[in-house]
């Protein structure tokens, strides 16, 4: 999410006045409101407020047309949503509409996994729901502190003259330069703090079939067969080890190599049996690099 | 001499000037543009925390309008009598103590300081706010997972308010993680968080919540 | 309703606040930062000049340590009698009244300034400095639009070390702008801030930098 969409949730919240308790909901539906909710919990509790509900499963059955309704109002208000917030009421929007297709009676036993996976689903939404209602509760006594607080004004009047011409010296170290490098980094924009957090760790690195088809390529040219644990006995990983099977497979297809298996199960043994000068591992297709590096 | 009878000096020295040890204090305070701790006035005025704790308690009751007759300073020969409260108050605030002007006159302080009153905040950048204070250290996709909608651009307005600051990151994630300034502490009128209300009279029966959302969302 | 009475009813209208109207006058003097005029009370209180001005003479009576009894406020029923001067005086300096930490204590309110002093600037400081030599004359909320933090404090110290000055308010805004100082240029070795060096052209949309902020978040 860049930082161009993410004003869209602050203009969404300030366009109206902000509302206070939804317990206090105004009579005048939620027409009127459209713009004010914070949320997608806050419009759900909006509605169930509004139809003194309370937060169970006929409330969210009851509301969930509405919430829908709700939704594609503001579409056809053509409200700029950003992506992520609108994806936000949509999960909402079709967890609702699941919990209300299988009315969500568990009278008997709960029989296959659907069932499981449809109440844990409900009630993440209730912890959810009641969670958020929770802090929206305190929000406004927040609100309301610190309003209460923002009628008494702090004491910070400047030092008085003859105080400050007691402070000592500046220590002043900056050449113009320095500090105009100072400027040029605090007037940068910032990168925004990161927005998303980094998944390159969660990748393991690159692995090339073709350069571990080369080192095995170079091994057994040596003259000797060997068995496939010895030719993965430095893998350092299980994807180098699946990049030299890989490429074990694209040799043999290559009719560089030759396998001898005596049994099932039994151990592999590879041997070279193509022409040493003409062949080279860049030669190899192309056909595992792209599966295995992305 | 020992140190107990340098700081017994220091309250004499103070006692000797006119006004005594209150109005010493009285004039410290007059100069801080934030928050003292009473260690940091002791150590300015040379007295023991507890003579300060004791004369601002003495100042609070006073500004605030109750008949004060503080037997250390009676020594020097002065009694206060005070019926009627003063314009502004002693509070202790966010860890310190500093001068406010009394909230009953708020519109006509209002008329004269036109900065530093912060514009109301949002509704949704009070529960923002609210998570935080409440969650923190706290990342962004925390709160946002709580809120149920993305906070980006609130949690960026509350940095500028200076009502929240990044407390690093999270050793895991590598989410920068946020938590609430000693501005906020002095905005809301508390020493610390822990003097926030209870959340769980607003949370039946939700105590496992927690790890409820750790598991299925983050 | 003539202005005078118009004038009366303001005064009733105080009188009926706790501590009354003198309260009242001591809650704006005690957290304004500029000195005002009795003028400008008076219009601010909404009482006529000479009813500010018997409240201001009395408070600094007081202040100093006189019995005081205000005939005009007994009515409302309270009376005020103190013998010790207070910490803090009420002066009329340069035609504006301001709260002053009574000079006795000068000598300890200078150790305590001095104690928590550093002679260096703190990084916020520095890049706060830079940012409005750079943008001047620019107000407070842009400087912490920019750098993303609240800068009130730090604005504070740099005026208080003489690098900035308030250069009049935004016409617009209303808000305060602050510019640098003939000392910054002295600290900075250098005859005008013109001879500070160009920000590097390749440095992202420095131009566009304004839309940039303001597009995104004020």
């Amino acid at each position: 999410m860049g930082p161009s969409l993410a004003p869209a949730s602050e203009a969404i919240a300030e366009r109206g006045t902000p509302d206070a308790e939804t317990s206090a909901a105004p009579k005048a539906g939620f027409e009127v409101r459209l713009a004010n909710f914070t949320g997608p919990f806050d419009l759900l509790l909006g509605l169930i407020s509004k139809h003194k509900l309370d937060i169970t499963e006929v409330a969210l059955a009851t509301i969930t047309d509405e919430f829908i309704k709700y939704i594609r109002r503001l579409q056809e208000l053509g409200e700029d949503w950003a992506l992520d917030e609108a994806s936000e009421f949509l999960v909402i929007a079709a967890t609702l509409l699941d919990l209300k297709a299988a009315r969500l009676l568990p009278a008997g036993e709960v029989e296959d996994a659907e069932d499981i996976a449809l109440l844990e689903a409900r009630d993440l939404l209730f912890a959810r729901l009641l969670q958020y209602k929770a802090f929206k509760q305190i929000a406004g006594i927040m609100g309301e502190t610190l309003e209460q607080e923002a009628m008494r004004y702090p004491r910070q009047v400047a030092l008085e003259a003859h105080f400050a011409a007691l402070l000592p010296e500046l220590v002043w170290r900056h050449t113009p330069e320095q500090f105009g490098e100072l400027a040029a980094k605090a007037l940068k924009p910032k990168d925004s703090t990161p927005e998303q957090v980094g998944l390159g760790h969660l990748h393991a690195p690159p692995v090339s079939v073709k350069e571990q088809a080369g080192i095995i390529g170079y091994r057994l040219k040596l003259g000797a067969p060997l068995s496939f644990q010895t030719l993965i006995a430095d893998a350092e990983t299980t994807l180098v080890m699946v990049a030299r099977f890989l490429a074990l497979l694209e040799m043999f297809r290559d009719r560089v190599i030759a396998f001898e298996q005596p049994g099932p199960l039994a151990e592999l043994t590879v041997r070279w049996t193509g022409d040493d000068a003409e062949w080279d591992s860049s030669r190899l297709s192309e056909e595992y690099e792209a599966s295995i590096n992305e | 001499m020992s140190e107990e009878e340098a700081v017994q000096d220091g309250l004499a020295e103070l006692e000797a000037l006119p006004g005594g040890a209150r109005a010493a204090l009285e004039a410290v305070l007059m100069v801080i543009d934030q928050p003292a701790t009473s260690e940091e006035l002791a150590a300015g005025l040379n007295v023991t925390v507890a003579v300060v704790e004791d004369l601002l308690e003495d100042l609070q009751r006073e500004y605030s309008g109750y008949t004060v007759k503080a037997p250390d300073v009676d020594a020097v020969g002065f009694a206060v009598a005070s019926t009627a409260p003063r314009g502004f108050e002693l509070r202790n605030v966010a860890g310190g103590w500093r001068i406010y002007s009394r909230s009953d006159f708020a519109d006509i302080v209002g008329r004269f300081v036109l900065e530093g009153q912060t514009t109301r905040l949002t509704q949704a950048a009070l529960e923002t706010l609210a998570v935080i204070a409440y969650r923190q250290p706290v990342s962004r996709a925390r709160v946002s997972a709580i809120r149920g909608v993305n906070v980006d651009s609130v949690v960026r307005t509350l940095t500028q308010r200076g009502l929240i600051e990044d407390s690093g990151t999270d050793p895991e994630s590598g989410a920068v993680l946020y938590r609430t300034t000693s501005y906020f502490l002095e905005r809301m009128g508390i020493g610390s968080v822990a003097e926030l209300p209870q959340l769980s009279p607003h949370l039946p029966g939700l105590e496992g919540i927690d790890e409820y959302y750790d598991a299925s969302r983050m």
